[in-house]
């Protein structure tokens, strides 16, 4: 494959100073992940970002399931916004794919239709009595990694590589749909050959999987989830793109949207277990992780600090191929050393829940 | 297996490559004049069963054509062989001759 | 000597040319290739009579005889046209009683329509570069191997909005049932998939042509378009689109996709537009002055038109054009 | 005197298997008869038909009258063969019987008398009988030879087209063409050798004895009458399993047939009977269209019988027949070939099936009330004008009709019928018949020939009397409920569909309403003999190109009546021609409608 059509597909994307919107799945299905988000961009490096207590969720999720009207939304996102220039910050990036749609969306329609930005700004002084403003830099989380992904590589303290073969892992890259489907220009590399992860993948050593249904939708859909008579037309997206990526045998798969990352975890089990049917080479699941998981593993972090015991597909295969030190007896223990209780075995999965619970038993 | 109160729906998209288009061959090979239809519909708009019940004879052969065989052979039962569809078609297709050809490789005679 | 410039050296300006000349009038042809003879050199067959396209060059050739009368000048643009002078890109200016326009058409480049992988997937042609191999005689896989299933897309770069490109190219159906049997004879055993919008059998002959690929040849037409193209693990290419008369998403694998690339108006018709106050249509080709009378003719005394300068035309079309143009000349001559 | 030497073997085996086999043949074809044929046989057993039955025979078994009506030289050709058998069998026990008086002789004695009884013992009528029967072997011979010379070319004979053998047929044949030459040896050798034969045997036995000498023609003597022997066994062997079965078969047909056995929509063991009847002496081949117009020459009656009988029948043999019954009309047997055709289809193709058209219950989208109905058939949904035309007429008439299917309806049934899936058109049947018995109709009127067809022969409309619109249309004329303008100049030509004309035997009621209206000129072919327009709906094997050159050869025979106007009575025929000609092609009620008194 030829492949070069990203670099026709470039953003801005903020070097420093960022406003961090947190997201309402990945925090409570992979909070590991905005935590050392904001530890890598912090700390390893040294990039101003500030996580804003005051800031809340942006509604998109109800939006998109028709609940929240438009002028509401509006209006939400009116907030974060001004909340932003509040903390004296211009460059606003989200964790979710949903909110960066969301904005995105906002701000076009603002400009397209100067109308709703003169309701909008109205009905936020009534309703909050704030000022409004716009970002000068929108971007999502998994942009600020690309932007910064070489720096990540020269920090790395490990690479995408299997370190039995020498060989780099295949990784399987999923981007939101509304990372750039709606607005192609504010992807990395367009809606066709998005490149935001890819960029990471190849510059940590891995090989990125290019698969017939690598554009298809996870299935999440919102209200086809959302309405359990609906899910199994969820599930059918996601069995879908795995009965396509499984004969590249891919090492794992990495996501940029939290919703697409729990759900094609999640989803794996679901299908296993009503069709008994695994995709993983060990047959077991594939491992799905959040970039920030990525890399977080790359500069060194300690997989059960990540959360990576949150998933529901094992990830000890994986580590082990990346020559991750770990801790099995630690797995299920919380922060505070803690057990955190252990989840019922499943079909997808491929270590002994049971040794490890013994083992700390002991 | 654990019931979730749902199941995994079936691709609805047609795979040409799972299907299995011998016996689509086979018809097409029979009768070339087939591959003729533009699609125009005239013979749906003029069918007699198609007038009381939803049967698609350009649908169904078309469906055929692309190895899609389910149901095909119940659709095409309900065709009467009245034949005003080979009156009106453009393209002089043998339309009575397909339903039986279709019939005849998809049903059990 | 009235002295007539004729700007584009294809099949329209060297017939244009060639009667011209044989009208007593001295001509020079102005083409920005190395040599004259335009698209047509490098396409294999022509529809619907599969006339090798080098039959026809040859003879538009023989007809434009080498004289004291007729200049050439290759490998340079006309940047400003008139009536009086004609301004090269080599900025030299040469004089002149009459200009006709004749520089045709640019291909649409497939690679803006991304999702269809040209450039990114090897086995990802273009109808262009299928004559190519037509006229090499190798068509072939790109890791060897012939085809055992190819499909041709038509409407690349042609009605489609999104690519600027609202009007319809004319000649692409007819090139990709041609291509369609060009391929079914080299490959029997292929199964050939055209997938179309409207099939647009303008011509004689064409629908015959049309007809015989379905009933004769088994070309597999489906109303739909492609709408993305992806690598799959044995390496050919997934394609996916709907089969709009079942109403039903269709997905294969084949191993080789032809795009039938449309004709775009040549970016230097703005620059004509803008210079020499020439009217130029929305689709970017140049406007004729009237669609029944005055094909030929521009709106400004003195500069005509011929062949696909002013809307995608078939071969034959070009030539009348290239031999109409020159009578509006001469007649316009004579009246001065 | 023993009469039996070993060269009688042959014969004498193949006369057993003969009869054994035609025995177990008949036998079991008549057990198999469904009880309603028998309860026809027993009742009509006793009464003229079986005289009516046995002069057929004479007529037809032997004397062949049907194909010297149809082709003399190849009725003569017939007639010698089976007649002058007939009577060498016939004059030979009378000159046994003359000889030996009224003696029990076997078989082979009566055959090979000449051989066994050949001078002494002379009776004074000797050179009577061998005159006699010298005379009916040139008879016999005469046909042979035509049967030779009609191999050789068929034109000759008057027939575009002979029949393609099996091989048992080329068995039969090759030993009945050798079998009275044979004879003619055989007998000549022994007049050589031992006196007697008439101008014949007698006389080539002077030639040979004289020319060769008796003593070397004694060598061949009992070779002869070996060869004789041999190809009479290995005739009556192959004989079953041939064509030549009809010899005997046609006799019990005529039997069924004039106790009133018929063929059905479904196959029965009176088929047999009809099938091995066939002589295959092909004269259904050339009136066929597919023959004469498309060149196809594989699927006529003739092979379709044979392909039947020897169960090797194909789909694309019986669906490739466009059923317009003109071979029907020429068959010399009388064979129903369009009723063996439907009910072979309905072999192939009929697969019962319950749920099959349960949409059509409680459908019905007639309007109108009435006691007409008038149901015009799918068909007619595609030619407005009829339907204009009818309405018209009706309500010139003051008719108050039910429109049975004027926004569509139920197909009739007859082209799933032709099509052999017949349990399923009796769906249609039982839900049409149930629309017309709910809307208390009392005549129905139909302008469609097909539908017509069903209607009168499956749906079993009892108080409903079934009228094609031509036969209503004159009805309302003759009454005085329609008046018409004559158009003086007018002239109109007619053509026969199938269905009305051969298929429902209504010729006469459409040229009077013409008649009414203008003048009538008549093409070439017409009524009984009237092409097919090609668009049948019994065909599904040829496509639209040869459909249409069906209909151009009708539409140029019926142009070429220079009538100003083609006039037709069944919505397909008026598609089908309209495509061949330039000529107007209307609807026997459209030139009604159009020249109504007001």
């Amino acid at each position: 494959m030829k492949r070069s059509s990203w670099t026709e597909y470039q953003k801005d994307i903020a070097d420093d100073h960022y406003y961090y919107a947190r997201s309402c799945i990945r925090q409570n299905f992979f909070p590991g992940s905005e935590k050392v988000f904001l530890d890598i961009l912090g700390k390893d490096l040294g990039r101003d970002i500030f996580d804003d207590p005051l800031h809340t969720s942006c509604t998109g999720i109800g939006y998109h399931s028709d609940v929240v009207p438009l002028e509401t939304i509006m209006t939400v996102v009116a907030r974060q916004f001004s909340l932003m220039a509040e903390a004296g910050y211009e460059n606003f990036t989200s964790s979710c794919i949903t909110s960066f749609g969301i904005y995105t969306e906002l701000l076009a329609t603002w400009e397209e239709f100067p109308e709703t930005e003169e309701r909008t700004r109205e009905n936020l002084f009534k309703a909050t009595g704030r000022e409004f403003h716009k970002p000068k830099n929108l971007a999502h989380t998994s942009d600020v990694i690309f932007h910064h992904r070489e720096a990540i590589a020269q920090r790395a303290k490990r690479k995408l590589v299997n370190v039995y073969t020498g060989e780099p892992l295949k990784v399987v890259e999923h981007i939101g749909c509304h990372y750039a489907k709606i607005f192609p220009k504010k992807g990395v590399g367009g809606s066709e050959f998005p490149y935001v992860l890819a960029g990471m993948v190849e510059s940590w050593g891995g090989e990125v999987v290019d698969y017939p249904e690598r554009r298809h939708c996870c299935g999440f859909g919102f209200r086809n989830y959302l309405v359990q008579a609906n899910r199994g037309y969820s599930v059918a997206n996601s069995h879908k793109k795995l009965e396509s990526m499984a004969p590249y045998k891919p090492d794992f798969i990495v996501c940029n949207c939290p919703g697409c990352s729990m759900f094609l975890d999640k989803w794996q089990y679901t299908i296993a277990e009503m069709e008994g049917t695994t995709y993983g080479q060990n047959g077991a699941g594939i491992p799905v992780l959040t970039y920030e998981e990525m890399a977080g593993l790359v500069l060194g972090y300690d997989p059960w600090e990540l959360g990576m015991q949150m998933h529901q597909v094992d990830v000890e295969p994986l580590l082990d191929k990346m020559g991750v030190e770990y801790d099995p007896a630690a797995k299920y223990l919380g922060r505070n050393g803690k057990f955190l209780g252990r989840p019922e075995r499943a079909l997808v999965n491929s270590c002994s829940q049971e040794t490890l619970y013994k083992m700390k038993a002991l | 297996m654990i019931n979730f109160g749902f199941a995994i729906n079936k691709p609805r998209a047609i795979d040409i490559d799972r299907n299995n288009l011998r016996k689509s061959n086979e018809i097409i090979s029979e009768m070339p004049e087939l591959q003729a239809c533009i699609g125009c519909g005239s013979c749906t708009a003029s069918c007699t069963a198609g007038n009381l019940t939803e049967f698609n004879f350009r649908k169904v052969h078309t469906l055929v054509r692309r190895g899609e065989y389910q149901g095909a052979y119940e659709e095409m039962n309900k065709c009467m062989l009245c034949g005003k569809c080979r009156l009106v078609c453009p393209r002089g297709i043998n339309t009575r001759g397909i339903v039986m050809l279709i019939k005849r490789k998809l049903g059990d005679f | 000597m009235k002295h007539v410039i004729v700007i584009g050296g294809g099949i329209a300006g060297m017939q244009c040319a060639s009667e011209l000349l044989r009208q007593g009038v001295a001509v020079t042809i102005i083409e920005k290739e190395q040599d004259l003879g335009g698209k047509i050199r490098n396409w294999h067959k022509l529809f619907p009579t599969f006339t090798p396209a080098d039959e026809v060059l040859t003879a538009v050739r023989h007809k434009l005889k080498i004289s004291s009368n007729l200049k050439v000048r290759t490998g340079c643009q006309a940047t400003s046209i008139t009536a009086k002078k004609v301004t090269l890109s080599t900025g030299e200016e040469l004089k002149c009683d009459a200009a006709v326009i004749a520089t045709g058409f640019t291909l649409f480049d497939a690679k803006i329509k991304e999702e269809y992988g040209y450039g990114i997937y090897d086995n990802v042609i273009t109808s262009a570069d299928l004559e190519q191999m037509f006229n090499e005689g190798n068509v072939r896989l790109a890791q060897g191997g012939t085809p055992r299933r190819v499909a041709i897309l038509h409407c690349v770069g042609s009605r489609d909005e999104k690519v600027c490109q609202r009007h319809c190219s004319k000649v692409c159906c007819v090139t990709g049932v041609k291509q369609a049997i060009e391929l079914k004879q080299l490959f029997p055993k292929a199964d050939i998939f055209n997938f179309y919008m409207d099939i647009r059998m303008f011509g004689p002959g064409y629908e015959e042509m049309y007809r015989e690929a379905q009933t004769a040849y088994n070309v597999h037409f489906v109303r739909g378009r492609i709408s993305e193209v992806s690598p799959t693990f044995d390496n050919r290419l997934q394609i996916k689109a709907e089969d709009t008369l079942t109403g039903r998403p269709l997905k294969m694998g084949v191993d080789m996709l032809v795009l039938l690339i449309g004709m775009k108006a040549n970016a230097h018709n703005t620059l004509l537009s803008k210079e020499c106050q020439l009217q130029m249509q929305s689709s970017g080709f140049m406007q004729p002055k009237d669609s029944f009378l005055g094909n030929v003719t521009s709106n400004v005394g003195g500069v005509f038109y011929a062949g696909a300068v002013t809307a995608p035309k078939n071969v034959g079309e070009s030539i009348n054009e290239g031999t109409a143009a020159a009578h509006s000349v001469i007649e316009w001559l004579e009246k001065r | 005197m023993t009469f039996f030497a070993k060269f009688c073997i042959p014969f004498i085996v193949g006369v057993v298997v003969l009869f054994a086999v035609i025995a177990i043949k008949y036998l079991s074809w008549l057990r198999n008869l469904p009880k309603k044929d028998w309860k026809l046989i027993f009742s009509n057993i006793i009464s003229w038909r079986t005289v009516a039955a046995a002069w057929e025979v004479v007529c037809e078994s032997l004397l062949h009258r049907r194909i010297f009506k149809v082709n003399p030289r190849l009725g003569y050709m017939h007639m010698s063969l089976a007649f002058g058998w007939f009577l060498l069998i016939a004059v030979g026990w009378i000159e046994t019987v003359a000889y030996m008086g009224f003696k029990w002789v076997p078989l082979q004695g009566h055959v090979f008398f000449k051989y066994f009884v050949p001078l002494n013992g002379i009776t004074e009528h000797k050179p009577l009988f061998d005159f006699v029967m010298d005379l009916l072997l040139l008879f016999v011979l005469s046909g042979v030879g035509l049967a030779w010379f009609k191999r050789l070319r068929s034109r000759a004979l008057g027939m575009k087209k002979t029949t393609k053998h099996v091989l048992f047929d080329r068995i039969a044949l090759s030993a009945l063409w050798f079998i009275f030459p044979l004879r003619l040896v055989a007998e000549s050798i022994t007049a050589a050798i031992y006196g007697g034969g008439s101008f014949l045997t007698g006389g080539i036995g002077i030639l040979l004895s004289k020319s060769i000498g008796v003593e070397a023609l004694s060598y061949t003597y009992e070779p002869a009458w070996w060869l004789y022997s041999t190809a009479l066994g290995v005739f009556f062997i192959a004989m079953p399993f041939s064509r030549y079965m009809h010899i005997f078969t046609e006799i019990p047909l005529i039997f069924l047939r004039h106790y009133q056995l018929r063929p059905e929509s479904k196959e029965k063991s009176y088929d047999n009977f009809e099938l091995e009847a066939c002589s295959r002496c092909g004269i259904c081949i050339d009136p066929c269209q597919l023959q004469s117009q498309l060149g196809i020459n594989d699927v006529q009656s003739v092979y379709f019988l044979r392909d039947r009988r020897y169960n090797m029948l194909q789909q694309k043999i019986a669906n490739n027949c466009l059923m317009c019954g003109r071979c029907e009309q020429v068959c010399p047997v009388g064979i129903n070939l369009n009723t063996l055709r439907l009910n072979s289809r309905s072999s192939m193709r009929n697969i019962p099936n319950e749920g099959r058209y349960n949409y059509l219950r409680n459908v019905d989208t007639s309007s109108g009330e009435g006691k007409v109905g008038y149901f015009a058939g799918c068909m007619t949904l595609l030619t407005p004008n009829t339907l204009r035309s009818m309405r018209q007429i009706f309500e010139a008439a003051h008719e108050q009709v039910w429109w049975a299917d004027k926004e569509g309806g139920a197909c009739c049934g007859r082209p799933l019928m032709l099509s052999g899936e017949v349990d399923s058109a009796r769906k249609m049947i039982e839900h049409n018949k149930s629309l017309f018995v709910k809307h208390q109709i009392k005549t129905l009127v139909t302008s469609c020939p097909i539908c017509l067809k069903v209607f009168r022969e499956e749906y079993k409309l009892e108080g409903i009397e079934v009228l094609h619109h031509s036969e209503y249309i004159l009805r309302l004329i003759q009454k005085g409920r329609l008046k018409i303008n004559y158009q003086r100049g007018a002239t109109f030509t007619y053509h026969d569909p199938c269905e009305l004309g051969r298929g429902s035997g209504i010729y006469d009621e459409p040229r009077a309403v013409i008649k009414a209206v203008g003048e009538l000129l008549e093409p070439a072919h017409n009524r009984k003999e009237a092409f097919c327009c090609g668009s049948s709906v019994a065909n599904t094997a040829i496509n639209d190109a040869q459909q249409l050159t069906i209909a151009g050869k009708v539409a140029t025979e019926l142009s070429e009546t220079r009538a100003k106007t083609i006039v037709t009575a069944c919505p397909l025929c008026k598609k089908a021609i309209t495509r061949g000609t330039e000529t107007q092609v209307v609807d026997l009620s459209e030139i009604v409608a159009q020249n109504l008194k007001q």
